[in-house]
């Protein structure tokens, strides 16, 4: 196993230690239960963005906590939802009596883990909201399968988001605006190996020299397709024509009734990206992919964009959510409005996101 | 020899073979995720009950409602993903269902199982069919009552109820996922004994074995 | 081979199209002659600072051109120095009267390609200097082999050279600065796999799985020793210690002296590392790595300076000096003072690295 | 037949020969490269040589220093790495010196290649044995100027000094490298044979090859 950790099972550990020593004037990390944390929190009278999922996808959920980002994220292990536990300490450590919203892609293990954490968090008269990130456009039915996964647009969720709270908007207002971005972001990845879960040892899938993994989840599940390997120009049109010519999508999530006290299913359906949209593109790096081949799939994307007539109006491109050190790329198209582009340019500053200041 | 009662020590005695099967059967149940899921099933389990383990002899003097539903927490707060709350809530609800016992009858051994499925069914909203521990617990939960009515002794009725849980695991592979990760994969799910109803039916085994080994 | 690439011999194209694209708020790029260079220069009464060398290293250099950075880059093929035609057309269009430093990684083939374009701009009357980088302490000695090579100190002295550059340091200033960036900064790496050049299509050298590669250079190039993996501690304290237990080494090099028009032998000493230095620590992915293995590394580099009486002041974690997607490690620490801090600290906007605006 | 001047339209023959022999060995020198180097010198050369290719119709009907000039232009340009400079210093130099002709005796070959691998040797400052081209490049014009003295004609004086090159290039094996790349490997460059050496092989003997061809 090629890989610079000692032994697997502190591997999450001392990844957490390392960050905390590098980035001591914005973030702190609580052990048992873990969660990364704003060195300044809480922050009075800001909704806290909370959010967490397994460890392998760094620099999410971690790297992005800090001033204008997330208040607070949970890692758990390798490609394992955290516990509710931690999400629940997390949020008594960062709510500042505004409230906390819990932002949750949309895999059983990370759905049920922070259910049972809002519910902890109500009983003790914190304010929360859940809100599911469902984006990848790989999976297509939400009947037959656990629904879309919660992939790219996870992470300019959480920018936008966290630049809202930071604004001064109130816990509902800022699930609002969260929901309304995962309506409107949509992804696909694909991967050209596999990665290794160091507790595993191997590699998840096998994949052939030739072949590569069209529609593949950020935990190293297999995609929808296994194929001969393409050009970046191929692969590229695939996964971007899979999100722009992608039809609306409806599905089922419950969210909590703050009021109530209890889950409520709401139906929710996103409208086809077209012609005139303006867009947030993210050419995101699995992990092993350098940054100079995520250009070259930046060029033909942003080609296919032009051809139909959607508008790159910013761009992020680099490894944001990755699977370990798998190779492969993953594409993001984030419809915005002018709400949403604002509070994308507003400053951030986090271990892994930074401008404007 | 007939079997009419399971005193809390075989309880706790269950849940250290629980330990250390899942601690065998790591790799196997890794093994078995990483086809259909994200390779993480074996090691999640494991850690969990490692977990249990090392909460255990605080528990230990109490009452059986109290050491399930402490092993509930532990794994709860030690598993994560799926199998965390699944399990997690198997176990609580199964120490909710007996309360405050020091011995369970044939009779309580179906109201633990039925409390711990239904918990299971209710956070995890699978259907039996759906390619899932439910396709493990729910036929081993019916046999084991079935078995009882008919006024079986707990090993005799535990016996249908384990070979119940292993005729589920196996029926799951020709199933084709609608629940959990697997789900994503489609037909490509078909074929895979899925990991979740793999642990079920090692667990309750392991129940059955520590009977037998002490009866 | 595993890569987002069209066709080998379109991929530097290609990647440097993707970047224009992406960043064309900061960027332009030439293409016959390659480079890259700041959409607004020539800056106005600046230094321009220029470097260069094969692609394959992305970020470096085309990522690091923008504010208070790079005013122009030239890329060559992959792991092959660009060529004199480049630096000279870069020169002459980011020189705004001020003069041109030449960053040049000690590589001999770098070297005499940017002694040739320093010879071209020098007759056009552009004022040049050429500042070598040479500070990988694999190399053991220079009398027997081409010297030190240029690795993770470009990335710092690039940073530092072009705040001073912005700060209106004059060229002999911010030349004087580069070589005492250089004389403070020493690197090593290693390497758990090895990369594939697209032209070439197979692995520049082949490891077993249960081997890494101590002491290699950004191209591939096979290092000084072949070894079993270690543990991520273990490799951590072999390059910490390389880099912290060094002596003091005394290179010639040659510089250009812009009075007489000629280049002249420079004998050039370093001093060792000492307890009581404040350092910028860089921990570097060769492109593969993710980086929660990069934080393990930085991690136990922390402890082990701490022990040294080594001050980590500063700290830089991630995919800065590559080697496509070779995955491995390197680690640079850079003795500082005052006023390289001060250059540090001063505000970037480039695409690869951003902070203060 | 005895050979006593290479006109103009072999020398470009020559090059044409070279571009053609140096796609052929782009692997073979490359890996020579991976082994030592870093993987590209047959990339790197064949790359350079088809723009040489591209410009020859540019040049054709001046004079052989202007042919030669404008192939270590267009190397210059294009090979990058050490290859680069190197050969391009060696085919501008060697076109200096031999100035306006429009065929070449024996002697200005001798000329000729003095004046290139001073070039080379002035730019890239390596010694004999140091595992470089110049291992290669020197023993040729040794045994050239040798020849030529003692009356060969230009064949038999180019196959001594292609042979020449040729045991020059085999006797970098067991050479440890000092110069470029090679030399961070110490005494792990041992039992190679060094890329550069064997281009400089190569393209010498793509002369003799043109001229024994219309010989
Ligand atoms: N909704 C559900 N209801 C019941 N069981 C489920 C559900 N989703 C998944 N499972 C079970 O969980 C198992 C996977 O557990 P585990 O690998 O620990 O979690 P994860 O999928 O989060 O990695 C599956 O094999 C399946 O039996
Ligand atoms: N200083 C030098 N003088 C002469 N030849 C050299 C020198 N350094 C390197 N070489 C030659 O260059 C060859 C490598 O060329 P190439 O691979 O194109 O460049 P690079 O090493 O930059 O990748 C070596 O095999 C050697 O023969
Ligand atoms: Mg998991
Ligand atoms: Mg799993
Ligand atoms: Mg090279
Ligand atoms: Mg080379």
């Amino acid at each position: 196993m090629k890989k610079l950790i000692n032994k697997p099972e502190d591997f999450v550990r001392e990844s957490l230690e390392g960050m905390a020593l590098a980035h001591s004037d914005l973030i702190k990390v609580n052990f048992s239960p873990t969660f990364v944390y704003r060195a300044d929190a809480p922050v009075k009278g800001k909704v806290a963005v909370v959010s967490g999922g397994g460890s392998g996808h760094e620099p999410m959920h971690g790297g992005f906590v800090g001033k204008g980002m997330l208040d607070a994220a949970c890692p758990g292990e390798v490609f394992t939802s955290p516990t509710p536990d931690q999400m629940f300490e997390a949020a008594k450590t960062v709510n500042s009596g505004a409230g906390v919203l819990f932002i949750v892609k949309n895999y059983t293990g990370d759905v049920m883990n922070f259910e049972m954490a809002a519910e902890l968090a109500h009983a003790e008269g914190i304010p929360v909201q859940n809100i599911l990130i469902d984006d990848d456009v790989a999976v297509k039915d939400s009947l037959y399968t656990a629904g879309r996964r919660g992939t790219g647009t996870t992470v300019l969720a959480e920018k936008i988001c966290g630049a809202a709270a930071e604004a001064g908007y109130d816990l509902k207002q800022v699930a609002d605006l969260c929901r309304r971005v995962n309506l409107n972001g949509r992804s696909m990845g694909m991967a050209l190996t596999s990665c290794i879960v160091p507790a595993k040892g191997t590699p998840t899938f096998e994949l052939g020299e030739d072949e590569m993994e069209i529609g593949i989840g950020i935990h190293g599940e297999p995609g929808r397709e296994r194929m001969k390997i393409k050009s970046a120009d191929e692969i590229t049109e695939m996964l971007a024509l899979a999100i722009i010519e992608d039809e609306a999508y409806t599905r089922t999530v419950r969210e909590w009734d703050m009021e109530k006290g209890e889950w409520v299913e709401v139906e929710l359906t996103d409208e086809p990206l077209k012609p005139g949209d303006q867009v947030i593109a993210m050419v995101n790096s699995m992990g092993g992919t350098p940054i100079s081949e995520l250009y070259v799939v930046y060029r033909k994307l942003h080609e296919i964009c032009e051809k139909k007539g959607l508008k790159i109006v910013r761009n992020l491109i680099g490894a944001y959510i990755t699977s370990l050190e798998m190779q492969g790329v993953s594409i993001t198209l984030l419809r915005v409005d002018d709400e949403m582009l604002r509070f994308w340019d507003a400053p951030v500053h986090t271990p892994a996101l930074r401008w404007g200041m | 020899m007939t079997v009419t009662t399971i005193p809390k020590d075989q309880i706790v005695r269950w849940l250290r073979r629980t330990a250390q099967v899942l601690e065998e059967n790591r790799d196997y149940l890794t093994q078995l995720d990483a086809a259909i899921g994200d390779a993480d099933h074996g090691i999640n389990m494991d850690r969990g009950f490692k977990r249990v383990l090392s909460q255990l002899p605080t528990v230990e003097d109490k009452d059986i409602g109290s050491v399930l539903k402490t092993t509930g927490m532990a794994l709860l707060a030690s598993v994560g993903g799926a199998g965390g709350p699944l399990y997690g809530t198997f176990f609580m609800r199964a120490g909710m269902a007996v309360g405050g016992k020091q011995e369970l009858t044939a009779q309580d051994l179906v109201t633990l199982l039925q409390g711990a499925v239904d918990g299971v069914i209710q956070r995890g909203k699978a259907q039996p069919g759906d390619k899932t521990m439910v396709d493990a617990l729910l036929p081993a939960l019916e046999a084991l009552r079935e078995a009882v009515e008919a006024g079986d002794d707990i090993r005799t009725a535990l016996e249908k109820a384990v070979a119940a849980a292993e005729k589920g695991m196996k029926d799951t592979i020709p199933m084709l996922a609608k629940k959990g990760r697997a789900s994503y994969l489609g037909e490509r799910s078909i074929g895979h004994q899925d990991p979740g109803a793999t642990s079920s039916y090692l667990i309750l085994k392991a129940l059955l074995d520590t009977i037998n080994e002490t009866a």
